[in-house]
């Protein structure tokens, strides 16, 4: 997996805090009324090559920790208890480094 | 009968169930959403608004204040839980209703009169009502469209939970008179022991011919018993 | 930092200008000083090119507790009540973003409203978009409605009225303008005026970010290729905190300990502060190390001219900040005391005590620059159209026309999206000619309706000033309540035209005349001037908001039939007047010839002699004729029901066309009882009113007497389809 | 740059269409009520080490086009053109592969 057009992040160095990303998205068999719309518009636009579109939920979240794995727990954590309504969304957290 | 009203600080319904249960003789008290325990009530009103903004996602930061604790505490020791709109939408995020509310079909905000009928009169709710009544009552949300998985449909239906579905004036209910997209039309549901009921249109804005009807007034009168 | 005519021009000042401010200093400004001036010597806060024209609007009377000076215009409604109302544009903000532009002119005009103690009851506004076919209308109109229905809808305040109109005259520079209504006790009003010496001057609300720096400014310049540039000034709004906000003002307004209070509006904390302490002739010191700031590294500059939302300036009596400060606590709000009084008559500007910045308050406020600029008449336009050519034309079609064009279509697209019920005092929605609120646990109510008519102010600003006035007065009649006062917005193009300040002299003038026989002050309003693009100036473009009483509130009436075989009459005299009118624009893209004429006295009759009948419980239904003249305000009766009419022919003057489509003024439509009709009729006599039998109401069918006969249904789709399909 | 605990798209092997991400996120001193209320909530459920947040948007995108510059060409036109409201906020593209 590599990324494109995504400058690097200074924060992480710093090593006392880390920086990670949350995308959420609705589970795949949840309707999606907002995605369906999106993608409507886009045809109508003339974008006839998109063939799929999903929308979701992204966050950036700074922890002031230095260990990873605490700080990915505790992102985790977060997720669960706030960020992500689990019954109808998925989520993905990674890490910027 | 004793009610509470549970205010958030971004509630804006919270004053008109006061009206409507002041109204109907109740005796109420506001629970400002800071406060720890609950007052002695036999019912607990969650009322519409936008509890702290809904910036996330509609009732879910509600979901996690001081006080909707107490208010799980208090529904599973069978206390009367109502939850209107915003209500509804906490409750899902608590856990004490299944399901959840997406944004509607047509990703607008959406305020209307519209007609709903009577899927269950035998609980505490809506005794007063007939079986199949229609009703006109106003809907006012953007995240209405009722969303469950298919076992909790099944429940819904075989156990008779669905207190309420969108229809048309004469009791059609279809696409055509589903308002915002819910599955099958489901305007409001009740738990498994039928004590919580949560539903989108709003009740306490039909007890007044003036602004509206009175068709929300035997929602009240069935829970004075 | 040296400050030359760059830096002088990028602050909107002229030459001319800088010098007086270096007149007034005895020095040259530095950049933070520079700043203050520029945002309170621009047209938007300093109304430099409106004021001398605003003073000869009649301003008083009986009703009236506060005229124009404060946040907003306050009235008396009887016993102990009293509505305090406003309009404001946001012109600029929403063309650039239309969501948080539209939101965040919703949530500045409800803060004018509950800085003065009132608890907002109504919201209302009128939005102006380009032509339907230009590429931008679509988003716009969606940005917009949205933004309006987000922030009203979340604060929980009901959205009940306004207007949505479009015309190629605003393809770049769209109008939003939004009105707040709120409900206080005659005694516990609050003022922006401080009083006292060394009082407390405190912050509360939300945190300042660099968002809207400049907007000011922004307001008062003209929209040109390079206006992407000037995007990073736009304000996010914020209703949540706003709800915050409201209920731990009026909470703190419960006692005696607010001294003087006034929003961050326009300008933010210079505005703010600057009017409190010129209005008491103090001075104020301010500082800003202590303002909470959302960003870091915010310089005295930013702070200054930030227009974040959500924020208001109170002076509090001494002895109650922790009482103050509990309050705010307990809705998470921010509590700071920046400042306090002096008595030096400065502003003075300190950042950890250093003092930055120090300017005499009346330099910023009573001596800023005012211009009576130049402005030319306009004579009354002859009108080329041939009326021969109408021959061909079938009433039906011409109706159809009508109705279904985008400015008469059916609004329930964009009012679906405004929660109209909430607070539950919503006797009628908008749909009929003016809302109905009712004042909460009384038996009285309020009537709001807010009216622009564009066309008839570009072809004869005086005629066109005059009757938005008296339509407006007019949409409050019908729903029978007593017109008291109203409140303006003033959308212009570019008062450095001779022509422009020419419409705005005008309408003004017309304005005047209409309010002043018509005992309808206004008491309060906005101007908002510069609108338009690459030297294109938009139409003018005054709207009306107006207020009426209803004292007793029994038995609302709006503009739905009732039930058939009732007969319907038509109060005021039909002369056939048809430039200008809808029929023409919408059938022939005609806009030419001059508005109808306005007869005071009789709009005056009629309206006093239609409250009368209202009163008596004669009228079952009423509606007043504007837009699209008889026919299209026939149709609007029964579209609204669902019940047909059957209308006969005129039996005299005038033909068809004329007459039903017309738009000849001080007119009404009301449905009556046959019994009532002697009895109607006396009244009438008496007041000299001039009125006709014009037909029947009737089940299924909309007909004229031989001539047309549409199904009621087929009707209502018609009137229904355009948004729909947009 | 590294992602981690995603799981490897076999979608874009079959050549013929590629998949995107975008992440949409308010740019810097807008203002953000939403991470506002957020943040406020995570600290008062006791999250403490959570240094900062920030909510946006997040899209998944697939297109018919084999050729990645062209891909995401016409991605970053649905981004300008509908996705993305310029004014007030900043995207990111990244190719998933
Ligand atoms: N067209 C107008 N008619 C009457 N009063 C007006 C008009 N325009 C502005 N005013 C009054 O001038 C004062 C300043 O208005 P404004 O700058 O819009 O206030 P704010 O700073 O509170 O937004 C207010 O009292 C307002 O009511
Ligand atoms: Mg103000």
């Amino acid at each position: 997996m590599k990324l494109i057009s995504v400058k690097l992040s200074p924060l992480n160095s710093k090593k006392n805090k880390l920086k990670f990303s949350v995308t959420v998205t609705l589970k795949k068999d949840v309707l999606d009324p907002q995605g369906k719309v999106v993608q409507n518009t886009l045809k109508n636009l003339g974008m006839h090559d998109l063939k799929n579109i999903r929308q979701g939920k992204f966050f950036e979240i700074e922890i002031n920790e230095k260990d990873e794995k605490l700080a990915q727990e505790k992102v985790n954590e977060m997720c669960k208890k706030l960020l992500v309504n689990l019954i109808i969304e998925d989520y993905k957290i990674n890490i910027l480094k | 009968m004793r009610s509470s009203v549970i205010v958030f600080p971004g509630s804006n319904c919270d004053r008109d169930i006061a009206v409507a249960l002041q109204k109907m003789q109740f005796k109420n008290k506001m629970v400002w959403h800071k406060e720890t325990a609950l007052p002695k009530s036999d019912l607990i009103i969650i009322p519409g608004g936008f509890s702290y903004g809904d910036y996330l996602r509609s009732g879910a930061i509600a979901g996690k204040s001081l006080i909707i604790e107490e208010v799980v505490k208090a529904a599973k020791f069978g206390s009367l839980v109502l939850g209107i709109c915003n209500g509804f939408q906490i409750l899902t995020e608590t856990g004490l209703l299944k399901g959840t509310l997406l944004r509607n079909k047509n990703l607008k905000f959406i305020n209307k009169d519209v007609h709903i009928k009577v899927i269950n009169n035998t609980t505490k709710f809506t005794s007063k009502y007939k079986l199949n009544q229609i009703l006109k009552l106003n809907i006012a949300h953007n995240e209405g469209n009722f969303f469950t998985d298919n076992d909790h449909l099944k429940e819904l239906n075989n156990d008779n939970l669905i207190a309420f579905k969108y229809s048309d004036e004469k009791g059609n209910t279809s696409n055509l008179s589903n308002p915002n997209g819910a599955l099958d039309n489901i305007a409001g549901i009740f738990n498994d022991k039928k004590n919580i009921l949560g539903m989108m249109p709003h009740p306490e804005r039909m007890v007044d011919n003036l602004i509206s009807n009175k068709d929300g007034v035997n929602l009240f009168s069935s829970l004075l018993g | 930092m040296e400050i030359d005519n760059k830096i002088i021009e990028k602050h909107g000042l002229k030459t001319e200008e800088f010098k007086i401010i270096q007149k007034l200093l005895k020095r040259s400004p530095n950049l933070l000083e520079l700043g203050i001036f520029s945002a309170m010597w621009n047209e938007h806060c300093s109304y430099k090119s409106s004021k001398i024209h605003l003073k000869k609007l009649p301003t008083k009377g009986k009703q009236v507790i506060q005229g124009p000076g404060e946040n907003a215009g306050v009235i008396d409604i009887g016993d102990d009540d009293a509505i305090i109302f406003k309009i404001e544009s946001h012109n600029h903000p929403s063309y650039i973003e239309p969501y948080q532009g539209a939101a965040t002119g919703v949530g500045g005009i409800l803060r004018d409203v509950f800085t003065m103690g009132a608890r907002p009851i109504a919201l209302l506004n009128s939005i102006h978009f380009g032509s339907p076919a230009h590429p931008k209308t679509k988003s716009l109109l969606n940005g917009v409605v949205s933004g309006i229905g987000g922030y009203g809808n979340c604060i929980g305040i009901p959205t009940v009225a306004g207007e949505t109109k479009f015309n190629d005259t605003y393809n770049d520079n769209i109008l939003v303008n939004a009105m707040a209504v709120g409900h206080a006790k005659k005694n516990k009003i609050f003022y922006s005026k401080a009083k006292g010496v060394n009082k407390a001057v405190v912050y509360v609300g939300s945190k300042t970010g660099r968002d809207g720096i400049h907007g000011a400014s922004m307001a008062s310049a003209e929209f040109d290729d390079n206006s992407d540039e000037k995007k990073p000034t736009v304000q996010v709004g914020d209703p949540f905190t706003e709800k915050l906000l409201l209920e731990a003002c009026l909470e703190l307004m419960r006692d005696d300990s607010i001294i003087a209070i006034q929003d961050m509006g326009a300008a933010g904390l210079t505005s703010s502060s600057v009017e409190m302490a010129s209005k008491g002739s103090l001075g104020i010191e301010l500082n800003l190390d202590k303002v909470p700031c959302r960003e870091e590294n915010m310089s005295p500059y930013e702070i200054m001219l930030s227009e974040s939302q959500e924020r208001m300036l109170i002076i509090l009596e001494d002895g109650k900040e922790n009482h103050a400060r509990k309050i705010f606590k307990k809705w998470d709000l921010d509590f700071i005391i920046i400042g306090r009084t002096t008595n030096t008559k400065k502003l003075t500007l300190k950042y950890n005590n250093k003092i930055e910045g120090e300017i005499p308050i009346e330099a910023l406020a009573s001596k800023a620059p005012i211009y009576d600029r130049k402005w030319t008449k306009k004579a009354l336009p002859k009108s080329k159209f041939n009326i021969k050519k109408l021959k061909h034309i079938k009433l039906e079609d011409g109706l159809i026309k009508i109705l279904s064009s985008p400015n008469h279509s059916n609004k329930s697209w964009v009012t679906n999206q405004y929660d109209q019920m909430v607070m539950c005092d919503t006797v009628q929605k908008s749909g009929s000619d003016a809302a109905i609120i009712r004042i909460h646990n009384k038996d009285k109510a309020i009537a709001v309706a807010v009216d622009s008519s564009a066309n008839y102010c570009k072809s004869h600003p005086i005629s066109g000033g005059k009757q938005i006035v008296c339509e407006n007065w007019r949409n409050l009649i019908s729903v029978g309540a007593k017109p008291l006062a109203i409140t303006n917005c003033l959308n212009f193009g570019n008062p450095e035209n001779n022509d422009v300040m020419g419409e705005f002299a005008e309408c003004l003038e017309g304005i005047k005349d209409a309010c002043k026989y018509l005992n309808y002050p206004v008491v309060s309003g906005n101007v908002s001037f510069y609108n338009g693009t690459n030297n294109k100036n938009i139409y003018p473009t005054p709207v009306i908001g107006g207020v009426g009483l209803i004292d007793k509130l029994s038995q609302p009436i709006n503009h739905n039939l009732k039930e058939d075989k009732n007969l319907l009459i038509l109060i005021g005299k039909t002369f056939g007047h048809l430039e200008q009118s809808c029929f023409l624009k919408e059938n022939f893209s005609m806009e030419d010839g001059k508005p109808p004429k306005i007869n005071l006295i009789n709009e005056k009759n009629n309206g006093e002699a239609v409250l009368e009948l209202i009163k008596e419980k004669y009228v079952l239904s009423c509606h007043d004729i504007s837009n699209g003249g008889l026919l299209v305000a026939l149709s609007e009766m029964s579209i609204g029901s669902r019940l047909g009419v059957n209308i006969n022919k005129p039996k005299k003057l005038v033909n068809l066309i004329e007459y039903f489509f017309g738009e000849d003024q001080g007119r009404y439509i009301l449905e009556i009882n046959a019994k009532n009709l002697s009895k109607v009729d006396k009244i009438l006599k008496k007041n000299n009113i001039y009125y006709e039998n014009i037909g029947l109401t009737q089940k299924d069918y909309f007909e004229i007497d031989g001539e047309m006969k549409i199904d009621i249904n087929d009707l209502f789709k018609i009137n229904n389809q355009w948004y729909n399909k947009f």
